[in-house]
């Protein structure tokens, strides 16, 4: 083992030397001024989240649990730059006196699940895949509770920790038998071992149980309305965009990797959680005010799409799923993001309450305009792109029958978040939101959303690049 | 860059343009000069057709322009265009400049309107310049989409559901149509090599029959739903009722026009296998759509359902001559289609105009408007004989050679169904003369109608642009038809090797 | 001996565990979970994992379950006695125990394992801490880090979570 | 052939004129704009006489009688391989003649209008649209192909609609002039399949193909036949339809009468002389594809055409609208001609119907036309239409009444007027063929008679009524017109017309039948002495007549109800029952399942709710079973 | 390794204490019992591991490190879940489970 062998490691390593930075600098910082930390933590994130992109050697570590490729950086990538975002958006609601003491907490907390999920997307046996899993789990409920004064962040902490904790349970007792029917945790023992037997096939299903819980896939989804509503909105959009993006990378990777030999059995599974997540989702997300509750079943029926892509079990599939996951960054960002602006500067988080938006904040009413047609899937914008790759990947199967209930669903979809614009745009009220200004920080992390909502799709070199290192995973 | 390229850079540059402005009168400027380039443009591209074709060009398709986009999926970025391309684009054109002018009045929020109006026409540009499917499919729901806002925000009446309803069948339509396109993409080279999406080469390769059975109604009934094929019509009434002028008549004049332009173009004339085991079923959807679009329209009470019925009516008639799959049948279906677009935009920016005056659009609550309003009323007359097929107006034109093309059949059935259809021409005649003797002529019913203004100059400037193109091809056709004709070559050719008869 | 061993200490565990998730007072529920957790810990002796046995009855047993234990006595008063159970989880419950514990068992049952002819390992303190520190293959530094940051993140967290702030602001 | 290629000015210089007159907005004295018209038509005129002099007599029949001469054509649309529809001008003999009256009625009624219509609104508009109508109808004779008679077919209903519904703020002339459209509409609709199928079989619109007199083109096709009759016979019965409506055959003849609602020099120029002969044209033009191909269609063409004479006649005579009764006189008389066609055969003395359908139709466009504006002149003085308000008016308008009762003699069949002739022809066709249509024909010539002196004496003769003001004379350039054309009502029967139009374009002599023409003068005298002794004195004797007759009088008077029917059948069946009931399906039915998809979506989701209980063992529950039903469904396809 | 039982044995007494706790999450509700449930769960996980280590693999001691592994995460998770519990009952005066649902639909 040697120093350099370590750098394979430096998404990781980074990000656990920057939430020790940051658990010193509170220390330093006098208790009038913690806020400080909050530029101060961005700005540390801003610069590991930049050096992740500087490109690196690729290679295994630990005797194959940890395990780093081209794939699995950009993933990583992705997330930081997700987090980074969420960063900047989270300065209001830090900046909230109640908020005050605990800063610096929220970053580490934030950072480690982060570091949980670099080593679950890195993971080359299923113990390392397990603890990157509660790594990023068990600190998010923390997270989640964070808005000690309200009963509903409490409520969705405990949820969140005791369905994590069953469906951890259910994933643990998956890997015990495939431990016991191939003889080891490690992926490349297991791949060379792996047969459909029933065994393996139970085993399989209890493990997309877990990671369907963690995707948020139906049946396994119902704590994410509850929780989504209920955490603080930073919180709500790091575990849609961050916690999700991650499980579907590992899920993707694992199905891909470890399952790979199994598609005949598991095809018919994906297809059918397909079809339930996106129709239940989208069946409840219809009638839903609360926008985080509203994002909540919209990101489930969004998780219902990447199944489509991992359906396709080929690079296709992997590149349309990390594209559309980089996609849903930028846009479902750009959502909460407004929703962020919209609840600090006025406390209202229902659709109901965006009426008239647009005559008052027309930048913001755009941008979530613009956010929500991507997350609808509508040209020009990423998200259709990110659908499209998605579907091709399914249909490059034969999956057609799923790819038209998947776009007719995508058109359910469409209404309610048509919805949300006819609120923003045709509806009149007496009392709209009155007028504000975001912070600069918040706005950066618009621009860059929206940048990235238009660029993302437009520039094809993103995609191929992602299709490029998807070839080199498979 | 490539001439064709340019009638999606001239919008956007005009959308750019229209955000740098203050007010509305800077929005209208800005819109009305950017179409009107657009137009000339328009107007440019027909002449070099012509001359092109003069000049002895046989290619299938001129100006073709090919950038890869996304090489995995072999996905280009290709444009090119044949007879029929430009004719569209010149129909889109002259509507696109009526409607900038039809909606000069508009001032609430009217950069967005602009912009929202202006988005569509490049949706439409973009479609029809496209070659490559998924090029065209996304251009297809550029112009889809910002109908929501535009009918939503600046409509009347019911808005917010029709545009809704609109919006969602127009959607549901386009996820037919989109595993219609991923069966094309993915069947596009059955005896290996790559996979395309350009329709000119999947042309030349012989879709699976299997595969064509499957695909070709999720292809043909994805663009029939904005082609208003029966029953997936009844966006259209709503939604043509409720929106605001120019949108009305861009989306009856040109994006219906998409619906129709796809059926052939994609659905047709890559499966002609399907397409002639299948016609049959649809023929009849159509021969129903056209008849019973007619009687629909008898009973309306409002002018724009009225309008929107006759729609269904016409707008059958070119999916019902695109079936016929004879070069006569499918010249007339393209005239109809250039001749419905400009008449129906004429009636609707007309309604708009007389609604903007009377605040109504029911048709019991006016009359003797021929006295007050005399040179609205008398387009309207016009655009109402164009409608009915009188001859020396585009509809004459057009429904004659699609009349007389579908006759041309060997088979009883299709001539049985020709004459069914034709007898909705005494229907048309009959609820256009409902109309026009109810709310023209007559005495005025109403004493607040006898202050009304008549055309103000944007109005006569829109109106007259949409008369004249009527009148032009009613008057003379020949190279209009002719060029059509040419170009359908290359498409029966293809539709004719799996003709039975 | 041994046989007699495990089938008493299997009849413990059901039994208790069943009795833990029936019993209608809390404190005894966790008295039974103790006692699961140590008939547990008996089976880990017989199979010669004296570590893991060790570490199951401090950490698990000793620890948790005082845990447990702490918190019944925050947040009730002993004689606390549960309501029943809802009809529809009841049965809902059971029946999804029944049928699972059924496929499951049938599927286990159902495949034939196969044992490694490998020679054993021989299990002793040296041999657990040569792996739980190794870096390469079957060596568990790693997965030991990782959870040394999970233990400090949920410290923070319950310190978070926990933490009393101005109660005055209290909704 | 280019000799006559200036004849393609004939109809474009009144279509220049309509489009001048159209979009002109300068506010000039309205006179103007009528003599702008006139001096239009007139050059007009002057081009068809010089046409038809130099046609029929400098140049002169050849061997094969008169050569149809196409004197200029351009492709207008080229449809498939041998069909394409061009425009041009085709010369022989009926289109010529029908030059001849359609210039000659048109300048007459331009001139007329500058009298009759002075001090209306809209004077400009009205030339317009007489202009408009008159290169339509001259386009349609001048066609070269069935489908540019279709085109101009379609125009001149188009410019009838407008000049119908001139006065378009009166209910009555609008509903009338859309049922003129509409009516003539449906008719056009079977001209129309009708030109379809006779183009898919013969593959060709010309008439120069269609009409040769051993043409091919229609052997092939021959033997098909549809429902047991043969295709040809289907298409010209179709086309016959067109004709009908346009010449207002029963049962097609409810519009004519209405579209008296228009000014009456257009119902002279329209509704007697021109666009209801149009019909007429059509069968004859025709003529050889019908008589070759389908005499099963001509014979029907004889009977729809001998009914509605009679039933016309019948009719006329309980009228008291005196443009009325000229308006079913005209049905009467149409249905002459289209009878005299139908017992036509070809050829020389066989053609002898076809001649006299022509010649009637010549002098009756002159004595109609005539009638017309002479009862215009007279409403033009009395402000009124109806008979009840006139009477004794010869004192007022001398040149009204000369010309008027000119007119009457003529229609009666009186020699040595015009009328007697052709007439005499129609009879004598009639008696070769059949003798019940010979005998109806008859009687129709009395009735006819009867009626027209019903008409002269009550608004002559009888007792003065009491005027608003008293009757005046019209001006000149009203009455140069009447003169005009009564002129020509005498002397028109003079003209060789069996020399120069006939079937086969080859002139025949033909000569007075006497044992046919006697008693037909007789009959017609008959019907006078009849009308003289109810009518030329005030009397109660037609009063108590009409009381006798009783219910058979009632549904004459109301036109045996026909127009009940219809309306019956417009707006109870296709209204009600037809366009209510597809307007109540389309918004309930089918777009209540597409809202109603929308609905039980929505519904659904509020069904589904109670799913997402709140409760965490739900969840759990919902966990557990659903891994379960998966485990179940895939392992052991149980679920 | 125990003379004379079989692995199965192991397997039966592991599944149902699986499913034992499965059934005691779903049916109580009290949030601390619960949590026990889970706790049950993972024993029951943990037994699994052991026994296929001991009886299918006594060549390596990755079931073996990963009970351990598993232990430790629960205990991890058992404090965040009780500090989490002891909040619930700061707001809700209870942890029932049917008072802590404000949340749902």
């Amino acid at each position: 083992m040697t120093i350099e062998q370590f750098f394979l490691m430096r998404h990781e390593l980074l990000l656990i030397l920057a939430a020790i930075i940051v658990l010193i600098a509170e220390l330093a910082v006098s208790e009038s001024g913690k806020t400080k930390i909050i530029p101060f933590a961005a700005g540390l994130f801003a610069l590991v989240t930049a050096i992740g992109f500087i490109p690196a050697e690729t290679g295994t570590l630990f005797g194959g649990s940890f395990q780093t490729s081209s794939l699995t950086l950009f993933m990583k990538n992705v997330l930081n730059l997700a987090v980074l975002i969420i960063f900047l958006q989270s300065e209001g609601w830090l900046k909230k006196p109640e908020n005050s003491e605990r800063i610096s907490e929220y970053f580490i907390l934030t950072i480690v699940t982060l570091v949980g999920m670099n080593f679950m997307i890195s993971s080359g046996d299923f113990l390392m895949f397990y603890l990157g899993l509660e790594t990023a789990t068990i600190p998010a409920a923390a997270l989640v509770a964070f808005d000690r004064l309200k009963s509903h962040s409490a409520e969705a902490g405990i949820k969140l920790i005791l369905s994590s904790a069953l469906s951890s349970g259910i994933l643990l007792f998956g890997l015990s038998l495939i431990y016991g029917a191939t003889g080891s945790i490690y992926f490349a023992d297991i791949v060379a071992k792996i047969e459909p037997s029933p065994i393996i096939i139970l085993a399989f299903i209890f493990f997309v149980a877990g990671m369907g819980f963690k995707i948020s896939l139906v049946p396994f989804h119902f704590w994410t309305a509850d929780v989504y509503e209920g955490a603080p909105i930073n919180v709500t959009s790091y575990l849609s965009v961050v916690s999700k993006g991650a499980a579907a990378f590992t899920f993707s990777i694992i199905v891909f990797k470890v399952f790979g030999a199994l598609f005949e059995q598991w095809q018919h599974l994906v297809y059918a959680l397909a079809v339930m997540t996106m129709t239940i989702a989208n069946l409840f997300a219809l009638r839903q005010d609360n926008i985080k509750r509203f994002l909540a079943f919209s990101s489930i029926a969004q998780a219902g799409f990447i199944l489509l892509g991992i359906l396709g079990a080929n690079e296709m599939g992997m590149a349309s799923v990390v594209y559309f996951v980089l996609v849903y960054v930028f846009t479902n960002l750009g959502a909460f993001g407004v929703a962020t602006s919209v609840f600090n500067a006025s406390g209202i988080e229902t659709i109901s309450g965006y009426k008239s938006l647009y005559k008052t904040n027309p930048k913001l009413s755009l941008l979530m305009t613009v956010a929500l047609f991507s997350l609808a899937g509508i040209p020009p914008v990423a998200g259709f792109f990110g659908k499209f790759f998605l579907f091709t990947s399914a249909a490059s199967r034969g999956y057609y029958i799923l790819v038209l209930i998947a776009v007719l669903n995508a058109t359910v979809s469409l209404y309610y978040y048509l919805r949300v614009i006819k609120s923003m745009f045709i509806d009149q009220t007496d009392e709209p939101i009155a007028a504000f200004r975001s912070s600069i920080s918040m706005r950066i992390s618009l621009i860059m959303c929206v940048s990235g909502i238009f660029v993302v799709g437009f520039a094809s070199g993103i995609f191929e690049y992602i299709r490029e290192i998807s070839q080199l995973f498979f | 860059m490539n001439i064709l390229s340019l009638f999606v850079v001239v919008p956007v540059l005009t959308i750019v343009g229209i955000l740098f402005t203050k007010d509305f009168r800077g929005a209208r400027v800005v819109s009305a000069i950017g179409m009107s380039i657009q137009l000339v443009l328009a107007a440019a591209l027909v002449l070099m057709y012509l001359g092109a074709r003069k000049a002895g060009v046989t290619d299938e398709m001129l100006w073709t322009a090919d950038y890869m986009w996304f090489p995995s999926l072999n996905i280009h970025y290709a444009i090119g265009v044949d007879g029929i391309a430009v004719a569209m684009i010149g129909l889109t054109g002259i509507v696109v400049f009526a409607g900038i002018f039809a909606s000069w009045g508009v001032e609430y929020l009217s950069r967005e309107f602009f912009i929202s109006l202006i988005l569509l026409a490049t949706g439409v540009f973009g479609f029809f310049i496209s070659l490559d499917l998924f090029t065209m499919f996304l251009f297809y729901e550029v112009a889809v989409i910002p109908m929501y806002l535009l009918i939503g925000v600046w409509g009347s009446g019911p808005k917010e559901s029709s545009a809704m309803k609109l919006t969602l069948m127009l959607m549901g339509g386009s996820a037919l149509l989109m595993v219609g396109l991923f069966g094309l993409y993915f069947n596009s080279a059955p005896d290996g090599g790559a996979l395309t999406w350009n329709i000119m080469e999947i042309a030349k390769v012989h879709i699976p029959d299997a595969a064509q059975r499957f695909f070709f109604p999720f292809t043909f009934i994805g663009f029939g739903v904005l082609g208003a094929l029966f029953p997936f019509h009844t966006w259209s009434p709503d939604g043509h009722a409720s929106a605001p002028t120019a949108v009305s008549m861009l989306h009856a004049g040109v994006l219906m026009k998409l619906g129709g332009y796809g059926c052939f173009r994609v659905a047709m004339f890559l499966m002609p296998q399907a397409a002639h085991e299948m016609a049959w079923i649809f023929i009849i959807l159509t021969t129903i759509s056209v008849v019973y679009g007619a009687f629909g329209a008898i009973w309306q009470k409002d002018l724009k359902f009225i309008n929107a019925y006759s729609s269904v009516s016409h707008c059958g008639l070119v999916i019902f001559a695109l079936l016929m799959m004879n070069k006569t049948a499918m010249d007339g279906a393209i005239l109809q289609m250039i001749s419905h677009g400009l008449m129906t935009a004429l009636f609707f920016a007309l309604i708009g105009m007389i609604y903007g005056r009377t605040h109504t659009r029911d048709i019991r609550e006016m009359g003797g408007l021929m006295k007050v309003i005399p040179f609205l009323a008398v387009v309207y007359m016009i655009a109402g004989f164009a409608s009915l097929g009188l001859p020396g107006l585009s509809g004459f034109v057009a429904e004659m050679t699609v009349f007389v093309g579908s006759f041309q059949h060997q088979d009883l059935f299709h001539r049985v169904v020709t004459i069914i259809a034709a007898s909705s021409i005494v229907v048309t005649a009959v609820y256009i003369l409902r109309v026009v003797g109810i709310i023209l002529l007559g005495p005025i019913k109403n004493e607040h109608h006898l202050e009304l203004t008549d055309a103000v100059w944007f109005e006569r400037l829109s109106t007259i642009t949409l008369v004249l193109a009527v009148a032009a091809i009613g008057i003379a056709p020949l190279w209009l038809s002719d060029t059509i004709q040419q170009s359908l070559g290359p498409i029966i050719a293809k539709l004719t090797v799996f003709n039975p008869f | 001996m041994n046989v007699a061993m495990f089938y008493l200490l299997s009849a413990i565990i059901l039994i208790f565990s069943v009795l833990s998730v029936t019993t209608r007072k809390i404190l005894r529920a966790a008295v039974y979970l103790l006692f699961v957790l140590i008939g547990t810990s008996g089976i880990y002796f017989q199979l010669n994992y004296e570590f893991l046995a060790a570490v199951q009855l401090t950490l698990y047993a000793g620890g948790i379950v005082v845990l447990i234990i702490f918190s019944i006595l925050l947040t009730h008063h002993i004689s606390h006695k549960f309501e029943r159970p809802a009809l529809f989880n009841l049965l809902g419950g059971i029946a999804v125990a029944a049928i699972g514990a059924g496929a499951v068992l049938y599927t286990v049952f159902d495949h034939q394992f196969v044992a490694s002819t490998a020679p054993a390992l021989d299990v002793n303190m040296t041999a657990i801490g040569e792996q739980l520190l190794g870096m390469d293959k079957n060596g568990y530094v790693l997965p030991f880090e990782l959870i040394s940051i999970l233990l400090l993140a949920a410290l923070i967290s319950a310190v978070v979570v926990a933490k009393k702030g101005k109660e005055t602001e209290e909704l | 052939m280019t000799g006559y290629a200036y004849t393609v000015l004939i109809p474009l210089i009144p279509l220049c004129m309509f489009l001048v007159l159209g979009l002109l907005t300068v506010k000039w004295k309205p006179i103007v704009f009528g003599i702008m018209g006139t001096v239009g038509m007139g050059t007009s005129f002057v081009l068809s006489l010089i046409t038809a002099i130099n046609y029929f007599f400098v140049v002169g029949p050849g061997p094969n009688g008169f050569e149809p001469i196409i004197a200029t054509k351009v492709t207008w649309l080229r449809l498939t391989e041998f069909l394409h529809i061009d425009l041009g001008v085709m010369l022989d003999p009926i289109s010529v003649m029908m030059l001849v009256v359609i210039t000659t009625v048109s300048l007459m009624v331009h001139l007329y209008s500058m009298g009759y219509m002075k001090g209306e609104v809209g004077f400009q508009r009205f030339y317009a649209f007489l202009s408009l109508f008159s290169f339509s109808m001259l386009g349609l004779v001048l066609a070269t192909n069935i489908f540019q008679m279709y085109i101009f077919w379609e125009l001149v209903g188009v410019s009838s609609f407008l000049l119908i519904g001139y006065y378009y703020e009166k209910p009555s002339a609008v509903a009338a002039s859309k049922k003129a459209f509409i009516v003539t509409r449906f008719a056009d609709l079977g001209f129309l399949i009708g030109i379809l199928v006779l183009s898919f079989y013969t593959k060709t619109f010309d008439f120069a193909d269609l009409t040769a007199p051993n043409t091919t083109i229609f052997a092939e096709s021959a033997s098909v036949s549809f429902i047991g009759v043969s295709v040809f016979t289907w298409a010209m019965l179709l086309i016959f339809m067109g004709g009908a409506g346009k010449s207002a055959m029963f049962p097609l003849h409810i519009w004519l009468p209405d579209a008296m609602e228009g000014p009456t020099p257009v119902s002279a120029l329209i509704h007697a002389a021109t666009m209801v002969v149009a019909g007429v044209y059509l069968v004859a033009r025709m003529f050889p594809v019908f008589h070759f191909q389908a005499p099963g269609a001509l014979e029907v063409v004889a009977w729809v055409g001998g009914f509605t004479s009679l039933f016309a006649a019948v009719i006329a005579m309980t009228q008291f609208d005196i443009k009325r009764v000229l308006a079913f006189s005209t049905l009467s008389q149409i249905g002459y001609m289209m009878l005299a066609l139908g017992v036509s055969g070809y050829g020389g003395e066989e053609g002898l119907g076809y001649m006299a359908s022509m010649f009637h139709l010549f002098t009756h466009a002159m004595f109609k036309a005539l009638l017309f504006l002479g009862a215009g002149s007279i409403i033009h003085a009395v402000h009124s239409n109806d008979m009840n308000d006139m009477g004794g008016l010869r004192k007022y308008m001398p040149i009204t009444h000369i010309t008027f009762l000119i007119a009457c003699l003529t229609i009666s069949g009186i020699p040595p007027f015009s009328g007697f002739f052709s007439k005499d022809e129609i009879l004598v066709a009639a008696h070769n063929y059949s003798n019940t249509l010979f005998s109806i024909e008859y009687i129709t010539a009395g009735l006819t008679a009867f009626y027209m002196f019903r008409l002269y004496f009550r608004v002559f003769w009888g007792n003065e009524r009491h005027y608003h003001h008293t009757p005046h004379e019209s001006p000149l350039v009203m009455t140069i017109p009447l003169m005009v054309l009564a002129f020509a009502s005498i002397f028109s029967g003079f003209l060789p017309f069996s020399e120069l139009v006939t079937s086969d374009k080859i002139g025949f002599e033909t000569e007075t039948h006497l044992m046919v023409a006697l008693p037909s003068v007789l009959i017609g005298v008959l019907g006078i002495v009849v009308a003289w002794i109810l009518y030329k004195k005030e009397s109660l004797v037609p009063k108590s007549i009409t009381e006798k007759l009783g219910i058979v009088y009632t549904a004459t008077f109301n036109k045996f109800y026909i127009d009940e029917v219809y309306l019956f059948v417009t707006k109870r069946v296709i209204f009600n029952y037809i366009s209510r009931p597809v307007a109540w399906f389309d918004r309930q039915i089918i777009d209540g399942f597409m809202v109603g998809i929308g609905k039980v979506t929505e519904k659904t989701s509020y069904e589904i709710k109670e799913m997402q209980s709140g409760q965490l063992q739900h969840y759990a529950f919902a966990f557990v079973a659903g891994t379960l039903i998966l485990v179940l469904s895939l392992l052991y396809c149980l679920v | 390794m125990i003379e004379g039982i079989p692995i199965y044995h192991f397997l039966i007494v592991s599944t149902i204490m699986f499913f034992v706790g499965v059934c005691g999450f779903i049916i109580r509700r009290n949030l601390i019992t619960m949590l026990m449930a889970v706790e049950l769960i993972l024993n029951s996980v943990n037994i699994n591991f052991v026994v296929f280590n001991r009886y299918l693999y006594p060549d390596q001691l990755q079931g073996h490190f990963f009970t351990l592994f598993i232990v430790g995460v629960a205990a991890t998770e058992a404090a965040v879940a009780i500090a989490l519990i002891i909040n619930i009952y700061r707001r809700f005066k209870s942890i029932e489970v049917q008072n802590v649902s404000e949340m749902k639909f």
